[in-house]
């Protein structure tokens, strides 16, 4: 594994609304080297001021030739600088970091995002085969299904849900999945679930995947400092005790594997 | 105006450092973590992770949180024990051409005195830091490196236990830091290193929580240098042996502050969780520094009074 | 979600202030200094800049550095004495409908006395900060605020002397603060407000000197929030007295914090140097966030461990 | 006196060369209180950030209409973050503050600048009649006499002088005001004189003037925590003993007034 920490130009911010935007970082030997699930830390502001102190985690959208695309939302003073760079601006980047998502082509794949965990379930999709893979996106409402038909090319069937109704079900895009468990398991055939998204959410579907025995991988948020390994922050609770470490054990985790009870 | 290259290298008792850059400990691991992305082989040390005697599985999540210029963390010393440390890291450390610091905590003076004796025996570490000031561990640290007898009693229990050179890092936490550095230079330290964290807190006000799981952390980063640089400055002129400044450090220009503090080095902690490669680029900037000002050794910085 | 306006009034022993934001001392100069800039009377109240008997022209310059978030001062309490205070500055004062409150600072126990008497006999004047912390004066405060028996005989003196309700000021830089918050407290005082600045230094390389004239100085500002929430937490649940939090406090968002560890009210210093209408701001932001959050009492907000 | 604090977008920011700035600010109410001497407090970087923390002190270069100007050159992380301003970018300013220039038309004005000690100057020039009005502006080589030529159409005569001997006379420009003041003094005229620039420039200058008599203002610096008369940061020892604040009681100040022996 090779992680570089380097200089790089912002070629585009597009502003998808919601506070939702699209940020493309030219850096092709991040851009080569990066796989689905991983992540970067990106430098929020000046690099002479010391606040904010610490980069920003954030998963790698997709990577495309030289060029490295993250979806973000704007959340606190790290991501509005971020948000504030323009085509030009130089960029401090380190990665691609962390394990990415185990890709398997030999079995059915089943994503399942919600909100803006859909940011690192679109590299994962276009390494899939079309064939067999199922995506399902939920959101609080369709502004913040950002790019989902972007996902279209990349799966034989896309699900949509909202929470108030306005695209696609009406509900919790784990009820989709559930739904869609239950039709999946009389085929006789398990498929790979992989989830990314609010906690909650990311528990509930874990939860669903083990009372159905089908195997299931998540990406996981922690507080950062380092995203390298060095630091020992970005801790979550272990099944069976101790604790993993997001940024080095995962960010994309077999489910199995985290406490779900005593985390968060 | 350009003068010869200056001279580097720097003393701590019977070390001798290429160079006055170290990495702090917990903020590089075991070593090996950072090797692809910083040329360890370059610094003048690094100091290891803080090792028990036990392994430690830390504290729960959340366990950082960012506040102004600075990183509070309550990791809890998370660690993986002196024995796992001896056989799985220690091995693939002996290949590293830089001088190795193992930092090391008990929960009592006979804890600290055994690490001592095991890492003696070791082989592969170069010295020995004793953190006495870690605020984190209820049970542990914090008592030591608050008083000035528990402080010298730790130190003589290390000192009786080694041949590697023993240094005492010391907490922030103090009235009257002076008071701790004499008491540990008379049971025998060879170098003292300050300042660990500051003890702090930050709440949750959505959550209404404090932000760490364990309520209090320790405050390190860039927010904390003028604190630790007067404690080194008072420090320094207090004893008799070499004082290692760490606390903010963060470019060449705060390293050197230290320095003509009269620390005969530095150790960077938070800023190379931040900044991989910030220890070699302060090398770097020490040394144009010294050749744009005509300084040929790190000593000749130093502030007479 | 709205809720019915909230309750940001709040008691300090016999005071009652209209919400609990204050400008801290030495960062509001007399009062109408500030008086175009922001609405002195929509404060909970204002504390003067620091009094001493004789008037002190303070330390030489350079007397103030930035450092990351953070401001070292060594201002050395500069100021025109107690007779000039009364003849020329509280006359306007006594025109503004906010509390006011008066910092003292002596080089004695008995000057503490006296110039509370002074003040007590002067009128217009609603309380009196004991600053028994500030670092800057050799002579002066930094013993008082680091050994509980003597912050005790000065709270007992000023205490014995006025008649107006004691606040006294506490010092970040001692090993346990609630040691000395609980003698203050026995000794009377009517408050506690913390933190003083914490004792810091910077160093000027290119100049190859301390960057204050008086080497040390107090470090203020949002770096050292952490330390002083903390220290305010622990304070809290330490004595019986309401506790004023002061330290690095920026947004209501920070000033939330200090009222969730339980400080009955806070003083906003250094960010009012930089956004002259923080104060203002931080007031409506506190009442924004209680509406939303449902809290209708200030003290309700406070975390109950 | 008003001072205001606000928000105010940047006009245009044109680079001089050699480090050199000119910002224009859209500032109406400020720009009609300004005094010729004054200055104000502009706020470096993003409003979120704590570092840097204090807003850094710059004098007016000159007011025109709802426009201010400011000359100023980049030597640290503030200055290089407002030097990154861009037009249309808003920046929060507190001004007009502190006591200006004397300004005396009856009297003949001799206005010396070194290096951005230019700054101030200008607007003063701009408010005394060309007539009677002399300009004597120094700096290390031409291209850091910033805005020279802006004086021409101010002064009866400008004379310039560069320590390499770039441009004008070869040498300081302290030795052209002591020549000049010869001349003057056998005219049995005195004139009133204006400096500002760098601390041994103006204690030169303001030594001069003592020696001969004649009337001295400087216009000086000090590290500023509040600009606005609290923090007392800006202290310098007044001759007599004691302090003034250069934020308050200057920063123009009747140079008999300063102890310089003790400064700095
Ligand atoms: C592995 C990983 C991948 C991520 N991928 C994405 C992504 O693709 N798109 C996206 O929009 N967001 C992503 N996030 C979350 C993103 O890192 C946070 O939204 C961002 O750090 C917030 O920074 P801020 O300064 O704007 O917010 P602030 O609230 O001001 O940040 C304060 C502190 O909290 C930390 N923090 C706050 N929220 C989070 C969070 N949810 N997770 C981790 N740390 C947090 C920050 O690192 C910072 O130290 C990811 C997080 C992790 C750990
Ligand atoms: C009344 C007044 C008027 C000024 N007018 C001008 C002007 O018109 N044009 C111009 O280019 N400069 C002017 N200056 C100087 C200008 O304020 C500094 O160059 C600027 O603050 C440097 O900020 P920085 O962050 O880039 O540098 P840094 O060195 O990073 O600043 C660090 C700290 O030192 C202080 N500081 C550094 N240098 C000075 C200085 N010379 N004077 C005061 N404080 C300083 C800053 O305020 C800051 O707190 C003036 C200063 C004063 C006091
Ligand atoms: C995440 C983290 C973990 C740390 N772990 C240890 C430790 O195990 N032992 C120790 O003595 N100090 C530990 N420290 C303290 C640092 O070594 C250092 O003393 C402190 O952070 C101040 O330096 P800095 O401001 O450069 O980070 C830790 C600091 C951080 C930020
Ligand atoms: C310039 C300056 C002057 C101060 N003068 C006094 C003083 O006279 N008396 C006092 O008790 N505290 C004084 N203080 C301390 C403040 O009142 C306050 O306790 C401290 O700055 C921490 O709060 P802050 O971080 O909000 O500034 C001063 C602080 C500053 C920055
Ligand atoms: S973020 Fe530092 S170890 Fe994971
Ligand atoms: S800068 Fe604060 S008083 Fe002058």
């Amino acid at each position: 594994m090779k992680r570089l920490d380097i200089s790089a130009p912002v070629l585009s911010q597009q502003d998808l609304g919601h506070g939702i935007l699209l940020l493309a970082i030219l850096a092709p030997e991040i851009a080569k080297a990066a796989l689905p699930g991983q992540f970067c830390m990106l430098h929020a502001g000046s690099p002479e001021t010391t606040d904010p102190l610490l980069r920003r985690p954030f998963s790698i959208h997709y990577a495309d030739g030289d060029t490295i695309f993250f979806l973000y939302r704007v959340v606190g003073k790290g991501t509005r600088l971020i948000a504030a760079m323009r085509p030009g601006d130089v960029i401090r980047i380190l990665g691609p970091l962390g394990c990415g998502f185990s890709i398997s082509a030999e079995t059915k794949n089943i994503l399942v995002g919600g909100g803006l965990g859909t940011a690192p379930l679109f590299f994962l999709a276009r390494s899939l085969p079309r064939e067999g893979t199922t995506i399902m996106l939920g959101a609080k409402t369709s502004g913040e299904l950002a790019r989902a038909d972007a996902f279209l090319p990349h799966a034989e069937k896309v699900f949509l849900s909202t929470d108030d109704g306005s695209l696609g079900q009406h509900g919790l895009v784990t009820e989709l999945l559930a739904g869609h468990i239950q039709r999946t398991l009389c085929t006789g055939f398990l498929p790979l679930v992989s989830a990314c998204g609010p906690w909650p959410m990311v528990r509930a579907v874990a939860h669903l995947c083990h009372i159905n025995g089908i195997p299931c991988q998540v990406s996981l948020e922690a507080r950062m400092a380092c995203g390298t390994g060095l630091c020992l922050g970005c801790a979550i609770p272990r099944s069976g005790g101790g604790y993993l470490h997001v940024c080095t054990d995962g960010p994309v985790l077999d489910a199995a594997l985290v406490d779900w009870e005593t985390s968060q | 105006m350009s003068h010869p290259r200056p001279d580097l290298s720097v003393a701590i008792g019977p070390l001798r450092l290429r160079n006055p850059i170290l990495l702090a400990s917990g903020t590089c691991g075991y070593g090996r973590e950072l090797a692809d992305l910083v040329d360890i082989g370059a610094l003048g040390g690094i100091v290891l992770k803080g090792i028990s005697l036990k392994p430690r599985p830390g504290n729960p999540p959340p366990r950082i949180v960012e506040t102004p210029s600075g990183l509070l963390n309550a990791i809890g010393l998370e660690n993986v024990g002196i024995d796992t440390f001896i056989e799985r890291k220690l091995p693939s450390l002996r290949e590293i051409d830089t001088c190795i610091v193992s930092n090391i905590l008990g929960e009592s003076v006979e804890e600290y005195g055994e690490l001592a004796r095991i890492l003696d025996m070791a082989g592969g570490v170069h010295a020995i830091e004793v953190n006495i000031s870690c605020p984190n561990v209820k049970a542990g640290g914090f008592a030591f490196g608050t008083d000035p007898a528990a402080a010298a009693e730790v130190t003589l229990a290390v000192k009786e236990s080694t041949c590697l050179p023993v240094i005492v890092k010391l907490s922030p936490n103090v009235t009257d830091i002076t008071a701790i550095a004499r008491a540990v230079e008379k049971a025998g330290a060879d170098a003292l290193s300050l300042v660990n964290t500051l003890f702090g807190m930050a709440i949750d006000i959505r959550r209404r929580r404090p932000a760490l799981a364990n309520v209090f952390g320790g405050l390190s980063g860039p927010a904390i240098r003028p604190v630790a640089l007067r404690m080194v400055w008072q420090t320094v002129r207090a004893v008799g042996i070499p004082v290692i400044g760490i606390g903010g450090i963060r470019t060449a220009g705060d390293a050197i502050e230290f320095l003509m503090a009269g620390a005969r080095a530095v150790q960077i902690g938070t800023i190379s969780l931040v900044n991989p490669r910030a220890s070699t680029e302060i090398i770097s900037g020490i040394e144009s520094f010294m050749r744009e000002e005509g300084f040929s050794r790190i000593t000749d910085m130093r502030i007479d009074r």
